[in-house]
C-alpha cells in the first residue's frame, strides 16, 4: 500500500480517485457496485437553483475511444439536492464534493448559499464550480471562454461560502489560453481549478444525414482526450512553477481509465484525479483505478505526493 | 444485499437463429437476481477496443446452475460495431458483464389474461415472463410479429410457452400479413386479457398502447433508448414519462425502466427519431432559458 | 458511381479525396501502394524556405484512437523540394496542394514566391497556408491563435502567387473562436479554409515518468479527434450559411479513416476531404476512403455536391 | 513492379517458444519479394481497435508457398497492448500485414568471414541471413546474447544455421555470463570476419559497432525506433546518419534503414531514452530556435 493521502490546499483527502461530476449521478447507483467512502471524494452531478429536465434525446454519442453528451444539465435543483441526495451522501459518510453553475453568476451564487445553509453541508469536502457552462447573459458563451466572467461567477461564490470552503473552477479545455482562465479564476479566490471538462464536439448520423444529437453540439469524454487533459494540466501546472500564476492544487479529469491513466495526470500536476466516461465501461472503475495506481505507484517506490507534478522534474532537457 | 453483479462471462455458445445470434454465457449469480424484463449490459471489442459503451440486451432467459454455472442467455441482432464483435464471439472467448439491470415487468396479483407481444427480437425476454406468468395461473397468449419470416424470433419456443400463438410479418413470409397491432384487438377481445406486455420497436410500442387502452387493458413495455451506462449514472437513455402525481418527468429507462406503463409515456414526444421535451415537463427549458 | 466531382472555388476536382499535409511525406511513397493520380488531390507536406532536421526523437505516442506527433515541420526546405518532390509528383501527372509555412510572415511570403516561380507550379492546383505553426515573431505563438497573424501571413501570400492561385488556410481547433479566425483568413484573400490541424496534447510515459515526446507537445490526431473536426467544419460552415462570413469551400481533415467517417466531414459543409492519420495504420486509406464514399453516396442516391452540408438543411427543428 | 503487398493474413500458429511467441502467417506474395533485414508492420486490435498504429517486426523467415500458401514467420516479445493482442492470435485469426518494408541486410560480394550477432528477439532475422551468406560461400559464425536462457531465441537452430555458435546471458543461466560485446572480439579475432551483422537493442549495436570498427571489419546493424507508418510517410522513426557526403541527416530508419552501416549512425545523439539532433545535423535548429 503507497501512501494516497493527498492535500489540496488545506483539504486532505485518504487518497486521490474521484468521480467526475455527471458520470456518477448522485451516488446511490454506484454504491451498488463499491463502496463510495472507499474514494477520495465523491463529486455530484452539477447542480443548478431550479429543476431542469436537460435536453431532447438522443443525447449520446459513441465516438472513438470516447462519447458525446448533450444531457443540458438535467438535475433535480438545489433544494431537492440538498434534502435528498446530498443528506443521503451524508448518511453513508461519503466526503462530497458539490458541483453547481447557474445560468448567470447570480445563479451560481444563490446555489452556493442554499448548499452553506443546509445541515448536510457537514460533508461537502469542497465546492466545485462548474464555469464551463453557457453564460445566458453573455449570448451564451461558456463562462470559461472568458477570464472576466470567470472571475465574476468565483468571487460571487466565495462570498456565500463559509471561509475556508475549498472551491475548484472547472475549466474548459475549448480556449486559446486555459493558464489566462486559470489565472483569473485563482485570483478570483478559487483554492484550485479542475481540468478538464470535455471538449466540444459533433457528431453526424450518417444514414439521417443529420447531427446525430438531437442538441447538434456534445461534449466529448473519454480516453480519446486524455492527451488534451494532460497537456492542460502541464500548462497550468508549468505556469505554477515558474511563478506565472499563484501556485494552487490541481484535481484533473478526462480520459481516466487505468491506474497508469491517473499517474499521467497526477505526473503532470494533478494531487487529485476524477474518473468520468470510464465509469460507464466499469461501473466499479473510480475505485479501481484507486487500486491500479497504489500497485503503479508501489511498483515505483512513490507516494502520491512524490508523484505529483514528478513528469516537469524528470523532463528532459534539451 | 447485492441486486446486480459485474462477472466477466465465458461465452459457451453462440448460435445463429435466423436473422439473430443466441448467445449462452457464463455468468455467476446473475440468475439468482433475474426477472423477466431485466437487461444485461456487454463490454465490448475486448481490451484494445475503442468502443467504451455497454451493448444491452433484454435477459432471454437465466438459468442459476447448469453444467457450467450459472448462465444467461441473449439474443442480437447484429449491426454496428459491438454487436457485431458479440455475434463473432466463440465458445470460451470472454465478455464482461452487468447484470440484472433496470425494472422487471410487473406481474398481476390475480391470474388474469395476459397477452405478450414481441416484435423482431423483443420476443426473446417474453418466453420467460410466459412461464411466470403461466407458473401464477395467468392464460398466455402471444403474438409475434416481424418484417420478415427469419427476422421473427421463437416461433416454436412461443407454441410451447403460451396457451395461443399469432404470428404476423410485414411482408406475409409467414402468418398473417400485417402488423401485430392488427391482429391484437382480436386477441385481446378474445382472450378478455387485462394486461398487455410488449417488447419491440418504440412504434409498436405505441400502437400496443392504444390497442390495450381502446380494449380496457393495460399495457406494460419495454422500451430501448440509447444507452451510454446502462446503471442509471449518465442520464442518456431519459424519456418523458407522467408520473402518479400527473406530472412529466425526463427519467431514466434504464433504471425506472425499460419497463413503463404504455400509457405513461408521452408517446407525443417522439418523431423522427428525436424525443422532444414536452412543454409541461417539469424543469422544460422556458422561453429564453436553458 | 456516383458524382464525386467536387468544386473549390474556381477548381474543380475529380473526386474529393486528398492525403493530409504531412501523412503522405511527398507521394513516391504511397505511390507503391495505389495510383496518387486516383485522389482529387495529392497535398505535400509543409515546406518551409530551408531545410529542416525536425525535433529530437521519440517523436510519437499512440494515443487511444490516435497518436501525438511532434515531428517539428521537418523537410528539405523549397528549393529541393521544387526540384526533386514536385518534379516527380508533376511527371506522374499528380493534382497537387502545396502546404508551405514559415517562422516569420515573411518566409511564407518567399515560400510561396520560390513555388510560384518554378516550372512543375503547372501541376499545382491549390496551395494550402499551414498558419497552424508557431510565428517566431510572436513568443512562438501558433499564427492561427490570432486573427491579425493569420491575415497578415495570407495577405502576404496571396502576393506571391498568380492572381486566381486557389489558397486554403489551414486552421488550428485550439482556439476559443474558430470562425474569427476564418473570417480574418477569409477576409485576407484565402480562397478556402482547412479544417483542422491537430489538437495539442501531451503524453507521460508512465515507466520513465515525463513525457514521451521528447519534445514534450505534440499534436493529436486520428479517429480520436475527428467529433472536434466535425463541430468546427459545422460552425464555420454554419456561419457561412447565416451570412455572419463570406462564403467560401472548405476542405475537412481529422479523424476519417472511412468512406463514412469523410461523408460526416462533407455533410457537416466540407466540399473535400483530407485523410491522414488512417495512412499510417492502412497505407491504401486515401483511395480505400474515396471507394467506400462513392459507395456510401450511391447508397443514399446523392452526388457529392448534394452531400456538401446537408447536415445543416436536415437538421431537426427543436 | 511492386515491391512490398498489403495483404489480410490468416494465422497458421502461434507457439510459444521461450519468453516469446513464434507466429507463422500466411500471406501470399510477401516471400518472392523479402530479403533478411527486412521487416513486416501489422496491423492490430481487429475492426474495433483503439490502437491505429501498426507494430514492426523483423521477419524471421518467409517460405514462397507451402501448405498453406506464401508464409511469413515472425517472433514476438508481449510488451504493450498491441503485442499481446498478436500473441493472442488463433490458427484461422486475421491479421493485415504489409510487408516487405525497409532495406534488407547487405550482402557482401566475396566470400568473407561473417559474425551474426543478435540480442533477444534480435536473432529472429539472422538464422535466414545465415542461409543467404553460406549460400555465398561466406563463413557464418553466431553469437547470441540476452538477459537469461528463456530470452535465447533459436539457439538450437542457430547450431544448424552458423559455422560456430556463441552463447551470452547476463545472468549466466547459459553459455557465457556477459555481454556479447565481451566475446565478439575473440570471435572477429579467430574468424578474420570482415563483416558483423548485428540485431537488438541500441546499447547493443553501439557496442558490436565498436568491437568492429576496433578489429577492422564492417558493423551492419538493423535499429528499432519508434515507427508510427513504417512506410516512410510520417517522419516519426528518423535518426542522424552520415552520408556519404559527410553530412548528418535525421533519415527514416523504416526506408532508409532499419540496417544501417553502425558507423553512420551518430552514436552520441542517443542518450536515455531520447536521441537529440546533433548541433551539424543538416538543417539543425539555429539559437533562437526554427
Ligand atoms: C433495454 C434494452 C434492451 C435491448 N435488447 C436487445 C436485444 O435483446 N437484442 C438486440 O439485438 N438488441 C437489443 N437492444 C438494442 C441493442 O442494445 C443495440 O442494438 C446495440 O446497443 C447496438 O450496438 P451496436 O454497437 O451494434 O450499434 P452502434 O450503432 O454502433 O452503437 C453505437 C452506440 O449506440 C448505442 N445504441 C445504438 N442503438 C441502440 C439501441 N437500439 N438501444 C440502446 N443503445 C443503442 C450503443 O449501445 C452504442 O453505445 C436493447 C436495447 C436496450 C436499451
Ligand atoms: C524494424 C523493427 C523490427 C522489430 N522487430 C521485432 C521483432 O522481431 N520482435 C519483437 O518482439 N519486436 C520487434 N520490434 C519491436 C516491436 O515493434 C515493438 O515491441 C512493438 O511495436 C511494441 O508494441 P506494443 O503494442 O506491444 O507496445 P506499446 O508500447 O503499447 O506500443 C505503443 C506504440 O509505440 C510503438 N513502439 C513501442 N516500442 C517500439 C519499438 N521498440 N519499436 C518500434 N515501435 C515501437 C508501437 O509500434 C506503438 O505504436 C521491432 C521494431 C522495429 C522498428
Ligand atoms: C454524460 C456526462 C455528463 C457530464 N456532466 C457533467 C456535469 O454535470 N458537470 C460537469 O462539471 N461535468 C460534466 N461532465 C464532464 C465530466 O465531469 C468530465 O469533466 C469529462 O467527461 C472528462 O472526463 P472523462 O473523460 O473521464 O469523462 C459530464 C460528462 C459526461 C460524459
Ligand atoms: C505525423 C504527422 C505529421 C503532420 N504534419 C503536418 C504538416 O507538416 N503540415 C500540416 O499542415 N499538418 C500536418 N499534420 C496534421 C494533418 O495534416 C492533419 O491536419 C491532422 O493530422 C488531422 O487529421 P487526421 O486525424 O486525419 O490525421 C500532421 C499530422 C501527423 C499525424
Ligand atoms: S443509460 Fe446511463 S442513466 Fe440510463
Ligand atoms: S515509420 Fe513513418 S516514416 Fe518511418
Amino acid at each position: 500500500m503507497a501512501d494516497l493521502t493527498t492535500r489540496l490546499g488545506a483539504l486532505t483527502l485518504p487518497n486521490p480517485v474521484m468521480t467526475a461530476s455527471g458520470c456518477a449521478a448522485n451516488g446511490r447507483e454506484l454504491h451498488r457496485f463499491f463502496d463510495l467512502t472507499d474514494l477520495g471524494a465523491f463529486v455530484t452531478k452539477t447542480v443548478m437553483a431550479d429543476p431542469r429536465s436537460g435536453r431532447p434525446t438522443p443525447r449520446m454519442a459513441e465516438t472513438s475511444s470516447g462519447m458525446l453528451n448533450s444531457i443540458g444539465l438535467q438535475g433535480p435543483g438545489i433544494a431537492a439536492f440538498l434534502d435528498k441526495d446530498l443528506t443521503w451522501l451524508h448518511s453513508i459518510g461519503a466526503r462530497v464534493v458539490v458541483s453547481i453553475a447557474g445560468n448567470t453568476a447570480a445563479e451560481f451564487a444563490e446555489v452556493a448559499r442554499a448548499l452553506a445553509s443546509h445541515p448536510s453541508f457537514a460533508c461537502v469536502v469542497a465546492v466545485e464550480i462548474n464555469i464551463s457552462c453557457p453564460n445566458v447573459a453573455n449570448r451564451g458563451l461558456v463562462f470559461a471562454c472568458d477570464p472576466m466572467s470567470s472571475s465574476t461567477v468565483v468571487g460571487l461564490v466565495h462570498q456565500e461560502l463559509p471561509p475556508g470552503t475549498p472551491t475548484f473552477a472547472k475549466l474548459t479545455p475549448d480556449v486559446t489560453d486555459i493558464v489566462a482562465i486559470a489565472d483569473a479564476a485563482l485570483q478570483a479566490g478559487a483554492t484550485g481549478l479542475t481540468m478538464i471538462n470535455t471538449l466540444l464536439g459533433i457528431v453526424i448520423d450518417t444514414d439521417r444525414l443529420r447531427p446525430q444529437l438531437a442538441g447538434i453540439t456534445g461534449g466529448l469524454s473519454g480516453p480519446a482526450i486524455r492527451p488534451v487533459a494532460v497537456r492542460a494540466i502541464w500548462q497550468v501546472a508549468g505556469a505554477m512553477r515558474e511563478g506565472r500564476i499563484d501556485t494552487a492544487p490541481i484535481i484533473g479529469v478526462g480520459g481516466i481509465r487505468t491506474g497508469l491513466d491517473a499517474l499521467e495526470l497526477i505526473a503532470a500536476g494533478a494531487s487529485a484525479v476524477q474518473v468520468g466516461t470510464a465509469t460507464f465501461n466499469d461501473p466499479s472503475a473510480p475505485r479501481r483505478v484507486r487500486d491500479e495506481l497504489d500497485a503503479a505507484l508501489d511498483a515505483r517506490a512513490l507516494t502520491l505526493a512524490d508523484a505529483v507534478g514528478i513528469a516537469h522534474r524528470r523532463k528532459v532537457q534539451l | 444485499m447485492r441486486d446486480v453483479v459485474q462477472v466477466r462471462g465465458e461465452v459457451v455458445a453462440n448460435r445463429r437463429v435466423g436473422a439473430y445470434h443466441h448467445l449462452t454465457v457464463v455468468a455467476p449469480g446473475v440468475a439468482e437476481l433475474a426477472r423477466p424484463g431485466q437487461f444485461v449490459a456487454m463490454a465490448v471489442g475486448g481490451p484494445t477496443s475503442a468502443n467504451l459503451l455497454r451493448r444491452s440486451f433484454s435477459l432471454h432467459r437465466v438459468s442459476p446452475s447448469g453444467a457450467y454455472g450459472g448462465t444467461l442467455d441473449v439474443v442480437i441482432a447484429a449491426k454496428g460495431e459491438g454487436t457485431q464483435w458479440l455475434t463473432g464471439l466463440r465458445p470460451h472467448d470472454e465478455v464482461d458483464v452487468v447484470a440484472p439491470l433496470g425494472r422487471p415487468f410487473p406481474l398481476p396479483t390475480e391470474p388474469v389474461a395476459t397477452v405478450l407481444v414481441g416484435g423482431g427480437y423483443g420476443s426473446a425476454p417474453l418466453f420467460w415472463l410466459a412461464e411466470v406468468l403461466r407458473e401464477r395461473g395467468c392464460r398466455v397468449e402471444m403474438v409475434l410479429g416481424a418484417a420478415s419470416e427469419d427476422r421473427l424470433f421463437g416461433v416454436v419456443e412461443a407454441r410451447r410457452s403460451a396457451d395461443g400463438v399469432t404470428i404476423t410479418t410485414d411482408d406475409g413470409s409467414a402468418g398473417t400479413k400485417g402488423w401485430v397491432s392488427d391482429v391484437l384487438p382480436e386477441v385481446i377481445t378474445r382472450t378478455g386479457a387485462a394486461v398487455v406486455y410488449g417488447c419491440g420497436p418504440m412504434g409498436m410500442l405505441r400502437s400496443i398502447t392504444e390497442v390495450a387502452s381502446a380494449h380496457g387493458a393495460v399495457a406494460q413495455v419495454a422500451v430501448e433508448e440509447s444507452m451510454a451506462c446502462g446503471v442509471g449514472v449518465c442520464m442518456t437513455c431519459v424519456m418523458p414519462v407522467t408520473g402518479n402525481d400527473g406530472l412529466t418527468r425526463m427519467v431514466r429507462s434504464c433504471v425506472e425502466g425499460p419497463v413503463f406503463r404504455g400509457d405513461r409515456l408521452r408517446w407525443d414526444a417522439f418523431d423522427d427519431g428525436v424525443c422532444r421535451v414536452p412543454a409541461d415537463t417539469v424543469g422544460a427549458p422556458r422561453p429564453g432559458g436553458h
